[in-house]
């Protein structure tokens, strides 16, 4: 029933942990003027803007109302979305929403963050119930770190095998002109630097970054016209978990990411992932996540992710590359983090992915992470759904 | 077990104390030649649209109607034109101390001479009465100045 | 394009000053449980969730997270929404879009607050820019209050225009079991009523409330078999405005409630709103916006609300009654606000406000008022669009 | 006027300080059962869901995958096994003080005896090598409790 809908431009401003040469709206606009001029847009051209970020990193609410000036909302139709890590693919989905809908045609989705405004965990903490878990909680690191424990007891998963996704997505990035780490790093590298939480080391995290993306959804009839290859939109899946950390499904499997993933498979006709798709941009906040989830992505069974890890079946000459673009070990504006694997899986669709090009790709997959356990999957082809 | 059928249960309530967050907030280029303005030549500095003329202040990059960049600068006031008002009688948190606000105070909209926009501040003046929509009023400027809104100490009507 | 969608039912919890007895998922659950009943469903007929609130009034973030048993959400697709005082109507907004698409055929759509969490006028500050306007704010009633001087100025408005107002919604409230506020107040009461912010007095202010609402969205070909009346959207529309307090557009009219509402007339095929629209819902934060603002509905012309609204044109025996519900004068869960009014106007449709119940609504508008001077219109009928 | 070409202009940046907001939080009946428990009588309660039949840490109305309304308490614990655990070394900010947190510390996920979910909470060694998934442990209550998470003081080995 819904309007067909592609990506026809993206926009993406100069990631770095500090961008103290700009206010929040200034790095809006920059993303958004990027973006309009990938797509060959003015701001006439929008209909409509969904814009997200996690506004308690600001201590600035209502980004909404505050930049519209440089987001380009004035008297146009806006929403904020914010949900945790997820939102920058929840504005990119809401972005999508809005044009097959058939109520505008062309939309602009912005996600953006100015992570060195605050100390990012002590602010991801305030995600958590302030009476019943906020204080054994360490921000995103803590449960990641500890669910790995549960990983490597049960799988004898060792933790060389995240140090190996590590060390793929920081030399990924290498290829990126828009990654905020750019450096050539090897498996010692990463077991050798310091500890943040038992057994997530610094270089097996992501970096707090400050940047923002824009992309730019368009209808059938006026992509065609506005991107000689558009991505089309094919599915879009999303699942959500329970409340507290301490639940019983979330702690061995991403059980989200395996439900979101298996309903996008299904709408999109893919038996076999590993075979069936070309590139996937994986919101992978930590190097174990790269291990563990691989498997709730159903690209191999319980316990298979370290041997094809180790065989290099991700790697950019693999049968899968994994973040071309070094995914978020390499650039993490939280609020853009998500809408930037969109943005680089439809980069890729596009052809337009320079040095971090994987060749012939037909299918991409992209995803989001956040909140307690949360999912997102977003896959995009170059041909109409 | 506890709240057995009958009993009437205490009802817990917690009082989080102050929720503390530092944060650092980049002015970028155009508030931080706004703030230089102040702090350095008690000037108030705005910014022209190229494409429609309107004067911003505060300064800003883009015009919101015409989705245009701005690069000239103005010097707008340091008179102008209450253009509405209220005075606020109502305590509240100020939520950058923690701390009650000490009541009463006037907020003000001032129409800079030379702006097309109004500039909130504050009157030195809490009796309505005294105040009313039109009167000219201008910026005292502080002795010490640190770069901030309140290098402008407060309008006063003139 | 869009499918057509209805609203098919409708839960409001009990509205307070203080909602001591539950937390806040016991709250959301509490408008959840009502709105499933009212519309004869169970969770499992429910395809997906939009929710939102003013996360910094409660200081616990991302409610689509903590709230998952209590909204229904567990593995299922849930966005939380945040735009101000307008949330309300962007989550129903986005709860209609979610059907509209195709993508879900009955949505849920929450709204909620426990404002006696924390200081609501100083948590409403922070909207504003810190360096540029926030000491200048007063929260929501300094501005609205200043408005109303130039208004006085420019047309000869009194202060006790507003009180009419005032006494209106407060007396209307006295039929509405809902209503948090019940008392039976006169001109005399709001004049003699403390100042807050000159020239708006306490009774010429909304209170703070805890409380939520939840309204079911269902597809066509579902909701006929749901709802013997359903509550069917014609239109939505909103504008947005500037960044910053002192913009040259918004102090004599509210411009975005005027482009908003043009924009829903002319989709509705409505040109005379004061003899074509049965009921209003207004959005009215302080009761000087019912004078000022009723302009910006195009009912009159500038100028005029005054002597329409001392000939009693809005009263619940007038030509065009207004919140017949006592609106946010009365009750005022923020988060939940708006969506309260999308909620009563169906309830007039749907025939089911009882003591409140206007006779003959065919058309019913509703509107939400936020972040700096953001207005959003819902339009609905009995009759498909 | 401020800010010609060719100087390279100074950019402010605005420490805000503590943001400070005094917040009250409802418990409401589950959570005020489950602190009065530890407060009065250092048990640890449960909800037991009619429908799927799990035992529910902390205490809540809902079974979200049911969707089912809970009424029936049970007692769990106080000792349980390690379901997974961190130790934490990275400092960060308290967002309920403003002030660092003095690391490492351990946070630990207990299945207690009983439950069919962990509970969050600390554990008395911050050595990895002697910490192991599916260790056994204990709550060890505090004398003077308050009716707060901390009520327990941490687990430890047994
Ligand atoms: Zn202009
Ligand atoms: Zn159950």
């Amino acid at each position: 029933m819904a309007r067909r809908t592609a990506i026809v431009g993206i926009g993406q401003t100069y990631h770095c942990a500090r961008r103290d040469d700009v206010n929040g709206q200034e790095l809006i606009n920059e993303a958004v003027t990027r973006a309009l001029e990938d797509a060959g847009l003015t701001m006439k051209d929008i209909d409509a803007i969904v814009i997200g970020n996690m506004d308690h990193f600001e201590a600035i609410n209502y980004v909404d109302g505050w930049s519209v000036d440089g987001s380009g909302a004035f008297m146009r139709p806006i929403m904020k979305l914010t949900t945790g890590g997820t939102s920058g693919m929840t504005v990119a989905t809401a972005g999508y929403y809005h044009v097959a809908s058939g109520f505008f045609d062309v939309v602009l989705a912005i996600g953006w963050e100015m992570n060195s405004s605050s100390d990012t965990t002590a602010a991801i903490t305030t995600c958590c119930q302030p009476l019943i878990e906020r204080d054994f909680f360490a921000g995103a690191i803590g449960p990641l770190a500890a669910e790995y424990t549960a990983y490597i007891k049960r799988f004898g998963a060792t933790e060389e095998d995240a140090a190996l996704v590590s060390v793929r997505d920081h030399n990924n990035a290498l290829n990126n002109p828009h990654a905020h780490l750019r450096t050539r790093i090897t498996v010692e590298d990463v077991m050798k630097s310091p500890v943040l939480c038992y057994p997530i080391k610094l270089l097996d995290m992501c970096p707090r970054s400050d940047g923002a993306c824009a992309l730019i959804y368009a209808c059938e009839g006026k992509a065609e016209k506005l991107a000689p290859r558009p991505a089309w939109v094919h599915t879009i899946a999303g699942s959500r978990d329970f409340v507290y950390m301490g639940e019983p499904f979330q702690h061995e499997e991403l059980i989200t990411l395996e439900r979101a993933s298996a309903r996008a498979y299904k709408r999109a006709g893919i038996t076999d992932p590993l075979k069936e798709i070309d590139v996937m941009e994986l919101y992978l906040p930590a190097s174990t996540t790269g291990v563990k989830w691989m498997e709730s992505l159903w690209v191999c069974g319980r316990g298979e992710a370290p041997r094809l890890i180790r065989e290099g079946v991700f790697n950019m000459d693999g049968q899968l590359p994994v973040n071309p673009s070094g995914g978020p070990l390499a650039t993490n504006p939280i609020g853009a983090t998500a809408m930037i694997r969109v943005g680089e899986a439809a980069l890729q669709i596009m052809g337009k992915a320079g040095d971090r090009q994987v060749p012939n790709v037909r299918t991409a997959l992209a995803t989001a992470f956040g909140s307690c356990s949360w999912s997102d999957v977003t896959i995009l082809r170059d041909t109409k759904p | 077990m506890a709240g057995t059928a009958g009993e009437t249960p205490e009802l817990i309530k917690v009082h989080s104390g102050a929720v503390e967050v530092p944060y650092d907030w980049h002015c970028g280029p155009y508030w931080s030649r706004f703030f230089r303005g102040l702090r350095d030549e008690k000037k108030i500095y705005a910014t022209k649209c190229p494409s429609c003329g309107r004067v911003y202040i505060p300064p800003r990059e883009v015009c919101g109607p015409c989705f245009a960049r701005m690069d000239e600068w103005v010097e707008v006031g340091p008179e102008g034109v209450i253009e509405m008002f209220t005075v606020v009688r109502l305590p509240y948190t100020n939520p950058s101390t923690g701390e009650p606000l000490s009541v009463p105070y006037t907020d003000v909209y001032v129409r800079l001479d030379g702006a097309d926009t109004s500039l909130m501040h504050w009157l030195d003046e809490t009796d309505e009465k005294k105040i009313a929509v039109g009167m000219r009023v201008r910026a005292v400027f502080r002795d010490k100045r640190t770069g901030t809104m309140h290098d402008i100490e407060h309008f006063k009507l003139i």
